[in-house]
């Protein structure tokens, strides 16, 4: 019985920190929510290098061969750094269709397909969102889609549930808070479905677990940085970090975050086991780490105290990345009611 | 009402005499309204707002108890008054009178402290909105500690020369004048070697940088002096009192954060968001967990306002609110940023937009007064040196001790 | 306009503080949560000494002439000293009452008749708790009774929501964690029904802003204690009410506590003058005091370290108080719910 | 499994080895739990209670890595099977192995710091449930501060007169044997005048007072101790050194809080409970607010479960836990009392209920752990403290500056 990360593991989690530190520092973060598309190139090509986008597709269709739990350890160092990428979208679509079209599975691997995610739309719908299947043709618009401003193909859910592979066809960029990240809105017209998928749910668990994954990041920053900050900010003639109130603030940070950790590492190993916890903890996994993030967000805040809420140190992008991971794919209760949907606690 | 020093109890209608008060207020705002600037009278001396402020001014509607003598209407002062005025133009939505840091700030400090050529000076123009003020009090490295402010003023015969940064200064850009506070004694504890001093901005040596906040605007500044030279006839009281002057002043500054009618009509803006708005075809307000935590928000919104009532009744009589009036801030700022933070949930998807598209709501104002009331928490002394105020001052509890070696 | 407390209601509640100091003393009430029955007489007969049974019955009918307000700040004082008494069944009872029966008002005012009221099943009906009324005659059982057990007369509701006054029956005895006070559940075979009144909900409204009242002056006192214990207990050389943790706890306390008070002086006001809003006020001050007591509580106990959780300094009673006060006559989220509907935000 | 000091990844299976082990365990109870004491056998030295407890060590079933030369089962320690034990008596219902805080803290205090003698005289009997030991700690004025106690012990000849109070002491009552601790040189510093030592309670000069708790049971004692001489012998390790014996068994106190396998447990009956029990003719289960406060439960219980793990797998290893660990106790009891507050809250007025009657749930347990967990946040180092604990072992923030004056 072990419970933890195996030496591989910590590896690729040091070499994703690595390039994170190196190759996005903030200074490119700020030029890629000022929109500058060769920044954002320049994280999309490190991140094709370290061969990402395969983390999770089996070594015989030229992936990795590894499974969520290592994906998760991506994701939050992507959180960390509060980097932009189509990671999440493209593990989302290579494990929905990796015994599906392992053909497109193989282009994913090599950096030919990319994927725009759409999967808002199994837990939320407003202002007339949702896309109809009718003779294998998608219509209809879905809001906060996911890398699907380059996309090659999208994965979208219909409004039974199930998810299909079309052609990137309209969108309209939806400005949000965090402008790090690209959220659109998707617009079909009798868009081919190529490939079509049950499993919608599976699809949904792994995204939401990836968005926990990517708040624990989040929020893991925020915390580093606020015990940094204290420690060198002087109010009162001493550091802040000595006021008790400041310490425990950092403490009870500290004490939310870290079992996160575990929660959400176990929830990617009950994915890659087939659990039938899986999709439970998944949901769950993100609600609870949306609610913690939340908290670091505001106290993080609270003790940078005014320069938290300038743009000087940039905090705020980290903030407002906790503020987006919140809603999409679901508030945390709409996710803890899926979670007891999907336990047989009550119908749905 | 009661006497003066006594209450009398319970009343919460108006006599007479303040419900014919209210009545007039209502009907000049009625009758004037067409005098009043629009969104389209851009700067904050454009004709139409400076004619609207010198006819409220004539008009008592501001400047109520200020000296005619100053520029003032010069009526007794009369809180329930200022109260009615202050809710008529809620109620209309006429444009409010100006109300910049040197009309709540600077006034009524000069009016108790300062001499009789600055308030000459001074006053009259700052009530019209021909002089805009900025303030210059925070430093970086002196936020919720002040006192440790280290901006430089040295004597040179008739004048300061002023060195050093000040940060979190609103309207630095379209200010005629700062009141600044400046370490002129270094020497001397860190309370008493400070100084409030008043110099115009266009003094050579001042650079003003607009400082972006989270909410993306610059809301605040950051400004930088170098060999600034001003003279010493700008000192309000005397030299190196300027600590206690700036007590005075952040006194009214504290007043101006937490007012309830401003979050009741935010709590009445989400119940009607709420209404209106739909996920997975069902009401918002047909949510029950939503529900539940509207009805938790909106019993605050009953208390912020029943324990405004309760100070201001205090203020009325010249007794002390005590506690009451120690958790305004604290509570108040919370539960606005507990309101917005409840529209963004409630929204979902929807909540998290900021800037231009069909999908917004109310102009992205929810996402705006999450981040801007937050910073109201944090900044201006943060939540957690109001509660050292409410535990020192409210309940008598003991200061923390002094520290054996300074960190 | 004015906000406050008249010169009578500030000498009315320092009358009954001071009774309450010099007459209900911790000593006392330990006797009284122990079964004594002396003990709990003393209040008895203090409080009809001091006339509060007839507070709120017109001067006519021999009561002082009082309202809702003065009530709650009679309330507040019982609930500071957690004295148990049929003070709150009397006052729902004679308020209820005042216009249909005066002759058993003249007798509450004059200590002839003491009621208790079964309020509870109006929110809230387990175990098969519930009165029927057929034919003017009340069976079945009601649960959580207050002042049963030495009542002369009973205010119990139906399962439409309509209130009878009726004879004393058979009850149990609950036992609960505040054995202070006497819980009962009524049982009822073809009780008649004297009086019937259709307000049910008024009746409610005022018990809850009672107990609102009630818990708010529990909440006063375990502050009290609080910063009094916090002032003489010294750890690692200093007293702990000097170390910033322990001040901020008190802080909270206090931030949270004192806008109840206004808030509830405007929910009886309100409810003095008959306002639409009185209910909702009620129903929300009781919800939000409840939950603001509950946090009261622990922090409180938190203080005390330790000596808060021995029975030493007895503060448990208070903290049981709380714990009692926010399950009768309605949770907290029970109550939220009780007032969207009361304000028509949603069907009931 | 991997190299013992290297952690080769997720694997939460057992290998053929352990699995095995799991089913000898399970076997060993079922077949053996007819020898097991039941409720009816009360006293902490009923025969059956020390039959069963001589079996379960012969099994090595508890006291499992202790030597066989001071009476344990005398195997290689080995965490896995112990949570393997462990996990198989909550399975299987079976009464556990005897767990005082003579067999938790003093046993291995002794084995680290005691002298052959002290070892050879104590361990055996503690062991087999023969001799009770109670711990003298806390005193009235030393709580958090627990080096400050004031208990004094003065040398005469070849032994100590003791004098002073205890409190917190559990099971003194039914004690033959205190590990205590006490100040021997008034003159040094705090830490440094301290001795542990081992006293019978029999001896003359010590009166055991019953501590009533909020839960209505004593479920702690208050120790005097007026002129009791006890035997320098009794000393563990050296005079004035007690404060690193103590730490040395603090550490093993920790360890007992914050078991997950408990909190499951707990919770999957709250789960039942609202399935079962209805509100106004509806499941509790039903109710979307009472289901969404269980479902945010429910993450944290595996929040907890996956954090008990993974600090289980670095005790595996040998390596530090860091933050993972000191977390447990805080994150661990404030979310027992939160699953009890939910609980009670959920069956409302019956909630409140506390002894008999027909209409108690669970024998009033909900009540007393919502009572006796807060008690347990609180005691034994508060949550203040755990906090201050996190943030300068594991977050390396600076500790409390040094006083100017001593208040």
């Amino acid at each position: 019985m072990e419970f933890g990360l195996s030496e591989d593991q910590t590896l690729l989690q040091e070499t994703v920190r690595r390039f994170v530190a190196e190759q996005a520092p903030l200074d490119l973060i700020r030029k890629i929510a000022e929109g500058n598309a060769d920044a954002k190139q320049t994280i999309t090509t490190g991140m094709d290098e370290l061969g990402l986008n395969g983390v999770v597709i089996p070594e015989e269709l030229g992936g990795a061969g590894l499974g969520m739990l290592d994906a998760v350890l991506v994701q939050e160092c992507l959180g960390y750094g509060i980097v932009p990428s189509g990671f999440l979208a493209n593990v989302v679509a290579s494990s929905t269709l990796s015994r599906v079209d392992t053909g497109l599975v193989q282009d994913i691997a090599a950096g030919e397909a990319r994927f725009g995610i759409a999967l808002n739309d199994l837990v939320s719908r407003r202002d007339g969102a949702g896309l109809s299947a009718e003779s294998g043709e998608l219509s209809g618009t879905s809001m906060m889609a996911l890398s699907a401003e380059d996309a090659t193909h999208l994965l979208v859910c219909d409004g039974e549930g199930k998810l299909h592979v079309c052609a990137p066809q309209d969108h309209q960029i939806l400005l949000t808070i965090d402008r790090t990240r690209v959220f659109a809105e998707l617009k079909l017209s009798k868009a081919k479905s190529h490939v079509s998928v049950t499993d919608g749910k599976g699809a949904l668990a792994r995204a939401c677990l990836l968005l926990a994954a990517d708040s624990l990041g989040v929020s893991q920053a925020m915390l580093d940085k606020a015990v940094e900050y204290a420690k060198e900010r002087k109010q009162f003639g001493r550091v802040i970090g000595s006021f008790q109130a400041v310490k425990h603030l950092c403490a009870e940070m500290a004490a939310k975050i870290e079992p996160c950790r575990a929660f959400i590492w176990h929830a990617a190993h009950a994915l890659d086991m087939d659990e039938d916890e899986a999709s439970v903890m998944a949901f769950l996994a993100k609600a609870h780490m949306s609610d913690v993030a939340t908290f670091v967000a505001r106290t993080s805040t609270e003790v940078h105290g005014g320069m938290g809420f300038t743009d000087l140190v940039g905090l705020h992008y980290w903030f407002k990345r906790v503020g987006v991971n919140r809603q999409l794919l679901g508030s945390p209760a709409q996710l803890r009611q899926m979670a007891a949907v999907a336990q047989g606690l009550v119908a749905a | 009402m009661g006497k003066a020093d006594e209450i009398t109890g319970m009343d919460l209608t108006l006599s007479p005499e303040y419900t014919a008060f209210r009545d007039h207020v209502a009907k000049l705002l009625e009758e004037n309204a067409h005098l009043a600037p629009g969104p389209e009278d851009k700067g904050l001396k454009h004709p139409k707002r400076l004619a609207w402020q010198k006819f409220l001014i004539g008009e008592g509607l501001t400047a109520r108890a200020i000296p005619t003598e100053y520029g003032g209407y010069g009526a007794e002062p009369d809180i329930l008054k200022s109260r009615i005025i202050a809710e008529e133009f809620a109620r209309s939505g006429v444009p409010r009178p100006l109300a910049g840091q040197g009309i709540s700030m600077l006034v009524p400090t000069l009016l108790e402290l300062g001499t009789p050529e600055q308030k000459e000076k001074y006053i009259r123009p700052t009530l019209y909105g021909e002089m805009i003020w900025c303030q210059g009090y925070s430093e970086p490295g002196a936020g919720s500690d002040l006192a440790s402010l280290q901006t430089k003023a040295v004597e040179d015969g008739d004048e300061y020369v002023i060195n050093g940064q000040k940060i979190w200064t609103s309207t630095a850009r379209q200010a005629d004048m700062i009141f600044c506070l400046v370490r002129t004694d270094p020497e001397a504890k860190k309370h008493h070697g400070i100084t409030y001093i008043l110099f115009p901005m266009n003094t050579p040596g001042i650079e003003v940088r607009p400082l972006v906040d989270m909410t993306g605007s610059a809301n605040f500044n950051e400004v930088f002096f170098t060999d600034v030279r001003v003279p010493k006839s700008g000192v309000v009281f005397e030299p190196n009192k300027g600590w206690q002057v700036a007590n005075a002043t952040l006194t009214h500054e504290r007043g101006m954060l937490g007012d309830p009618n401003a979050t009741k009509a935010r709590f009445v803006e989400l119940v009607e968001l709420m209404k209106r708005e739909t996920v997975n075809g069902e009401r918002l307000i047909d949510n029950p967990l939503l529900r539940d935590r509207l009805m938790a928000l909106q019993a605050e919104v009953y208390a912020m306002q029943a324990n405004g009532l309760r100070t201001m009744t205090s203020r009325l009589k010249k007794e002390s609110a005590g506690l009451a009036g120690l958790v305004v801030k604290l509570q108040g700022c919370e539960l606005n940023h507990q309101i917005a933070g409840l529209a963004i949930d409630a929204l979902g998807e929807l909540g998290v937009l900021y800037g231009d598209g069909e999908h917004l709501r109310s102009d992205g104002s929810w996402q705006w007064r999450y981040m801007y009331d937050l910073g109201l928490i944090i900044g201006g002394g943060t939540a957690q040196i109001q509660k050292n105020i409410i535990a020192e001052r409210g309940l008598d509890m003991p200061r923390e001790p002094k520290l054996a070696v300074r960190a």
